[in-house]
């Protein structure tokens, strides 16, 4: 299950998504927001996707994760639009016959997802709002 | 030939649009197109980065030819997570 | 949190007993009971613990996971008596500021109470019971 | 000296029993303990291992004398997760 979404992400329809009685783990990672980022007090965040791209890239990372991990099934939901301090931005859970490897395919998972899926959150704090952006590539060409 | 152009965070801002019509070349490629918009948008020409590009909705180069593609996107560098 | 329960796990009840507003992550590992153990079909399995111990031996791994990594709250629930398969035998949630240790808290804590909190599982199969006992120590003396 | 004795998990198996006392001389140790518990259960006898021991809930060793200790537990490898 891949799914971008505006509600709040319900972790039982995560691990639902994954169980097997085959399988001897399930892992699980959220990703909340939290009401500080680099000492600034933070209000919410708004998630912006590019549609169609973010679920085919995130079907590319599970598909990659399959093949690497020995994993049974990966779920991952993604907000977009605004979410509250406290509440998941993202879910992703993984089943497996042993729990290593759910554990490693959870956090490659994550950690592919904030390198290639095109998704953006802006931060909104008290007195204005800016784009959160990750390190920057090489400059323009001609630039 | 038509192309359509995204925009997402930040270059929504710059270029003050997350969508937009161009025409360009025959065999023009990603890196042609960019020095269009940037004509178009003085937001583009300050720019201390280049961009990712989709082409189609899958990641292509800044060489990558135009040619059968019909929406490409600019990416700044994501923040999902 | 930790405690030892003959009630099913509620994963939510989980993470909800260390989800912050200053966290950014949550890692939640469910062991879950598999029809299949070394080619035999399981029917459940019962676990048995060493009460009070198992709980003290468990706030002391959450103690040394609190000193290792960099993370907030642990919550550890582990079944007693009889586990159906598919259900969760023990649950386990971190949260943290950042992702990667409470990815990594989780899977020290597993890994630790694996080896060291006196329970043990009984495996029930069609015409018996076994006990499932880790990997043994040396001979008694003047054995 | 009096003190109470538990076994776990195969243990009880091979005693017949989950918890009993015994009288033990003042100044034995957890190995002159086990003796004495062998020599009641031939199941122990035949054990191929030796088995982690606690003295009132926590770890201890066969050499912990159990001057002091009310409750000496037997615990078979663990597999609890």
């Amino acid at each position: 299950m891949i799914r971008l979404q505006t509600a709040p992400i319900e972790t039982a329809e995560l691990i639902a998504a994954v169980r097997g009685d085959g399988d001897g783990a399930v892992a699980l990672f959220l990703g909340t927001v939290r009401n500080l980022n680099r000492e600034r007090r933070v209000l919410y965040l708004e998630y912006q996707s590019y549609e169609g791209m973010a679920e085919s890239e995130l079907e590319r990372i599970v598909h990659e994760a399959t093949g690497k991990f020995t994993i049974s099934r990966v779920a991952v939901i993604h907000r977009t639009g605004r979410v509250e301090i406290g509440e998941a931005s993202v879910g992703i859970a993984v089943s497996a016959p042993h729990r290593a490897p759910a554990l490693e395919a959870c956090r490659f998972v994550i950690d592919t997802l904030k390198c290639t899926v095109p998704i953006w959150k802006r931060e909104h704090f008290e007195g204005g709002a800016v784009w959160i952006e990750g390190p920057e590539g090489p400059p323009p060409p001609g630039s | 030939m038509k192309l359509r152009v995204r925009f997402f965070a930040s270059l929504t801002d710059l270029t003050g649009t997350v969508s937009e019509e161009i025409e360009i070349a025959e065999g023009a490629d990603v890196a042609q197109l960019w020095t269009a918009l940037a004509e178009r948008h003085a937001g583009l020409r300050g720019m201390d980065y280049r961009p990712m590009v989709a082409c189609d909705r899958v990641y292509a180069s800044w060489s990558t030819p135009l040619a059968g593609v019909a929406e490409v996107a600019f990416l700044p560098p994501v923040s999902g997570g």
